[in-house]
């Protein structure tokens, strides 16, 4: 079982994100949580969204601990949180970032692999706002492999209607544009 | 209608959400017993305007054949609303007993 | 002698014969209520289905296993006969469109009691009139808690003696004025409003005619004369509610898409101490706080007048 | 043909009540249940499902409208949580005594105060003797199978009660995972049109509510006690013909690797889910440890928990709300009353686990089994304990 913890902002979409990814691996026929961290923030304010990804019924409903991987969606949460908190050092950390993935491994003292994408340029050039929610759903899938990037075109479609192409552009740009910087 | 016992006996009578399908069947039970007075009409004053008919709390008041309306006493509770009201002045409230 | 309003002869002639609230119910002798809900049947006619709150007329009429009612009747709880109203409304309706019931206009008509709609059924009535159902509601107003033994509500009037708020040397009785409901539900833009009472039982009738023509919320408040808690002589029920509408304290008048119109316009009207004297619970009142009680009535009354004369229906408005 | 959907669980929820076609749905909206109501109101708004959406100003009326509805002959449903069945409560147990088979469904929460959002047991525990069959569901995939059951077992002329479904707040209904949907025409084919045994129209005229005086009390309440307890037979074979065409098995209390097991753990709700995780990892080590999960709250399955301990040593019952001053956790109490008499019976422990939200991960079963194993032989330390709190 893969665990993943989204971080991002109050109104950037994490618990969409985990949404699309969890559909995504659940078209595969794979078993799929996706949840949000049930905080009552609003929007701004720094919060986590969960999966879990296995290839059969998942059935731990407390909370992720210690994932497999962490996404940031938001490049300002970087040093204002502890994004690698419980993360494993066989894990990854996928960061929305105009900065290398060294740089970020450094930045955060993380051993393992770092993987770094400017999904925030990405995100305004091909939507016009820099929500990265959908973005970053291509830079998870490239870094963990765990679905494959067709399989998270429908979720899409089906959640974003007339702007689906542009997100379905974003995601497959963040999938092809990003870095990774393996564990040390 | 059919009289029923007063309570159902046992709980296995008890009808489910103790609906009542047997509608007006407070009938059987005779208020005429709360009556201390009762209206005595007097069908020579009674211009048969129903006005007691109207006015009574109980509908326990009814028309006859020749047009003269009685009180049914099993049901009447003796408030006397029908002769306040009755204007000819056809109604009189006496004592019972 | 002016008995009833537009006296007609041969009265028993005009209203439907049918008893669909039948004699051996078990409310006090010269009970207004009772009659007005009588009244209010016969208006009505048989394809009702009546939504009652918890109070005196659903206590004194289905004492299990038996039944006062020739009506389809149900009744959940104190507070909610306008929500349960709402529910049998859309059932009936989803059902008829469904084709499951038969396809015939039945109307849903809640009541209560002036505790069940002014007090604590206010927002569940607030709740139906604001979503349109076609329900017509009427409230049954005595005055006070009466099934509990004649405690203050927001209806009672100002000055009336009841056990939560009793006459004694440093109170006349209730404090506060009667909240005014009739002007609640209209500025919910309920399309018909209307006072009424059983002692002026063809205006109550045909408002409830006219109230069952409307597709969508209409309200009636209906002054229901109550010896025991008025502690006035059974036989003086009628006249009790002739004397609230000829001293003013009670006017009927219609509320008919924001148009006034005054039902019953007395030329002079008769001194509220004629109204006060003939209840125990104001026996305590002096003449000063009647004249209190005067002033305000007056007041109360012209505003409603003014209302009557000023305000136009909206149809001529839009 | 069972579709395979991933969606959150609430909405999941509201698809399967859409399933059910229901006349009115009435509700009014609380976290977390909020998103059942939101997406039923939806699905009637895209025409999908001919029912009226009553959006009530409160949870009373929402509960008041869904009487009326039943009361006259159509099927209802409505949803709430916590201080939203508290605000119904003056309803709720009028809805079991007038026989009303609406079905509601609690996206469970604790009770204010203070004020918090988040899960445990609390709501439904406050309404346990109202005379409602009472079903928790542990995931997705029992939500769906249980709304469709809860409208057949409701409805049965041998029933006619009201169900509450229960799914903890958060933990099952803000989660997106994978359900297998039952297709319309299975649903139509299993759940039969609603036919109420009285409805208030003039063409059958009948009055419902009435009043019942000391006379014949006790014996309506003894005829509401009855047909809830016979509601069990009703509920078994729901189940069983659920089995027969969808596959998936359900009883009143459900056993997880019990066999040969000396402790067992008892859980209600979506921890049990997260429990076996726990009792996999024991067993790995050795101990003969098993789980009990509790699907049918009332009627209570008195005989299936007594089944379910032979050659039991100790169980520790988890309950996520606590009966302040009272014997332990609402479940324990149940439970060892059941064995109560019983000549050999477990040592029981009351452990009150994640109120309001907080989370019970895998190691806390783990604890708690050992902590039963160890008074499996010293006997219990103390009434109950709310486990792992800080300061103890």
């Amino acid at each position: 079982m893969i665990e993943i913890r989204w971080h991002g902002r109050g109104g950037q979409g994490a618990v969409t994100s985990v949404e699309m990814l969890a559909l995504a691996a659940i078209e595969e026929g794979q078993y799929a949580q996706g949840f949000p961290s049930f905080g009552p923030e609003r929007r701004g304010a720094p919060v986590a969204a969960f999966n879990r990804v296995d290839t059969k019924h998942i059935n731990v409903r407390s909370g992720v601990y210690d994932p497999d991987v962490v996404v940031v969606l938001d490049p300002s949460l970087v040093g204002l949180i502890n994004v690698t908190e419980g993360l494993k050092q066989s894990g990854v950390l996928v960061v929305n970032t105009s900065k290398s993935p060294e740089e970020i491994k450094e930045e955060v003292h993380f051993d393992g692999a770092v993987a770094a994408v400017d999904a925030s340029r990405i995100a305004w050039d091909e939507l016009g706002v820099p929500i990265t929610n959908t973005t970053m759903l291509g830079a998870v899938i490239k870094a963990t492999g765990l679905v494959k990037l067709q399989s998270a075109k429908s979720p899409l479609e089906h959640r974003f209607g007339r702007v689906a192409q542009k997100n379905i552009k974003a995601m497959e740009r963040a999938y092809n544009e990003l870095k990774i910087a393996t564990a040390n | 209608m059919e009289k029923a016992k007063k309570w159902p006996e046992d709980w296995q009578e008890i009808i489910p959400g103790c609906m009542v399908f047997r509608p007006g069947s407070a009938r059987e039970y005779h208020t005429g017993s709360w009556r201390a007075q009762r209206p005595v009409y007097d069908n020579s004053k009674c211009i048969k305007c129903g006005m007691c008919y109207i006015f009574c709390p109980e509908g326990c008041i009814s028309q006859d054949a020749d047009g003269y309306f009685i009180a049914d006493l099993d049901y009447c509770k003796g408030c006397g609303i029908c002769a306040h009201e009755c204007w000819p002045g056809a109604i009189t409230m006496v004592e019972e007993g | 002698m002016n008995i009833v309003e537009n006296f007609d002869l041969y009265a028993p002639r005009l209203v439907d014969k049918e008893e669909h609230f039948s004699a051996g119910h078990r409310a006090c002798q010269g009970c207004g209520e009772a009659l007005a809900i009588r009244l209010m049947c016969k208006a009505l006619g048989k394809d009702t289905v009546i939504v009652n709150a918890t109070g005196c007329m659903e206590v004194v009429s289905t004492m299990y296993p038996t039944t006062a009612w020739n009506l389809p009747w149900i009744h959940v709880a104190f507070p909610n006969s306008a929500s349960v109203g709402a529910g049998v409304e859309a059932g009936l309706k989803v059902l008829r469109r469904k084709g499951k019931i038969a396809d015939r206009d039945v109307k849903t008509v809640a009541i209560g009691g002036d505790g069940g709609t002014f007090d604590i059924g206010l927002q569940a009535l607030s709740g139906a009139m604001e979503r349109r159902h076609d329900l017509l509601y009427v409230c049954f107003d005595n005055e006070a808690y009466m099934n509990t033994g004649i405690q203050r509500s927001g209806a009672t009037p100002f000055g009336a003696s009841t056990t939560t708020a009793p006459a004694g040397a440093d109170s006349t009785g209730k404090s506060e004025w009667k909240k005014n409901l009739a002007e609640i539900i209209a500025a919910h833009n309920v399309p018909y409003v209307a006072t009424a009472c059983h002692s002026y039982p063809f205006d109550f009738m045909n408002k409830v005619k006219k109230a069952r023509k409307i597709k969508g919320p209409s309200f009636i408040h209906c002054m229901s004369v109550c010896p025991t808690g008025w502690r006035t002589a059974s036989e003086d029920t009628i006249k009790m509610g002739r004397l609230a509408v000829e001293t003013g304290v009670f006017p009927l008048y219609e509320i008919e898409n924001g148009k006034y119109t005054m039902n019953i316009k007395p030329d002079r009207l008769r001194p509220m101490e004629d109204y006060l004297k003939l209840q125990g619970r104001f026996r305590h009142l002096t003449p000063a706080d009647i004249e209190v009680i005067q002033t305000r009535v007056n007041l109360e009354y012209n505003k409603l007048l003014n209302k009557v004369e000023n305000l136009q229906s909206w149809e001529d408005l839009s | 043909m069972s579709e395979r959907v991933g969606m959150e669980i609430a909405l999941a929820a509201a698809e399967t009540v859409a399933l059910c076609r229901p006349d009115v749905i009435a509700a009014y909206p609380i976290t977390p249940n909020t998103h059942i109501p939101e997406h039923l109101s939806d699905i009637v708004a895209e025409g999908r499902l001919d029912a009226d959406f009553i959006c009530v100003e409160s949870e009373h009326s929402a509960l008041s409208a869904c009487c009326g509805a039943s009361g006259a002959g159509a099927r209802a449903f409505t949803a709430t949580s916590s201080q939203g069945l508290l605000y119904m409560a003056e309803v709720v147990p009028i809805v079991s005594a007038m026989r009303l088979p609406v079905v509601m469904i609690i996206g469970n929460r604790a009770l204010s105060g203070p004020i918090n959002i988040w899960n445990d047991h609390s709501d439904i525990m406050s309404q346990r003797d109202v005379g409602w069959i009472s079903m928790f569901a542990a995931n997705g995939q029992e939500v769906v199978d249980m709304t469709v059951q809860s409208f057949k077992i409701a409805e049965h002329r041998d029933v006619m009660l009201p169900v509450n479904l229960n799914l903890d707040g958060f933990q099952l209904t803000h989660v997106v995972e994978p359900m297998l949907f039952p297709s319309q025409e299975e649903v139509d084919a299993f759940l039969p049109e609603y036919e109420p045994y009285a409805a208030v129209h003039p063409d059958n005229i009948v009055s419902m509510g009435t009043l019942a005086l000391p006379e014949i009390f006790n014996e309506v309440m003894k005829a509401k006690d009855e047909v809830l307890k016979d509601s069990k037979k009703v509920i078994l074979e729901v189940w069983k013909e659920w089995e027969e065409k969808f596959g998936r098995t359900y009883k009143p209390v459900e056993s997880y690797r019990t066999e040969g097991a000396e402790i067992l753990l008892l859980a209600i709700g979506s921890m049990a889910e997260t429990a076996e995780v726990a009792i996999d990892e024991l067993r790995d080590r050795g101990m003969p440890v098993g789980l009990l999960k509790l699907r049918l709250w009332r009627p209570f399955p008195f005989e299936e928990i007594r089944n379910a301990v032979k050659g039991v040593k100790a169980m520790a019952v988890l309950d996520r709300a606590v009966s302040f001053g009272g014997p332990g956790g609402p479940v324990f109490s149940e439970v060892r009353s059941a064995l109560y008499d019983e000549k050999v019976r477990p040592t029981i422990i009351s452990e009150i686990i994640g109120l309001g939200g907080r989370d019970v991960p895998v190691g806390d079963f783990i604890k708690i089994a050992e902590k039963a194993a160890r008074v499996a032989k010293t006997g219990p330390e103390e009434e109950y304990e709310i486990f792992g709190v800080r300061g103890s």
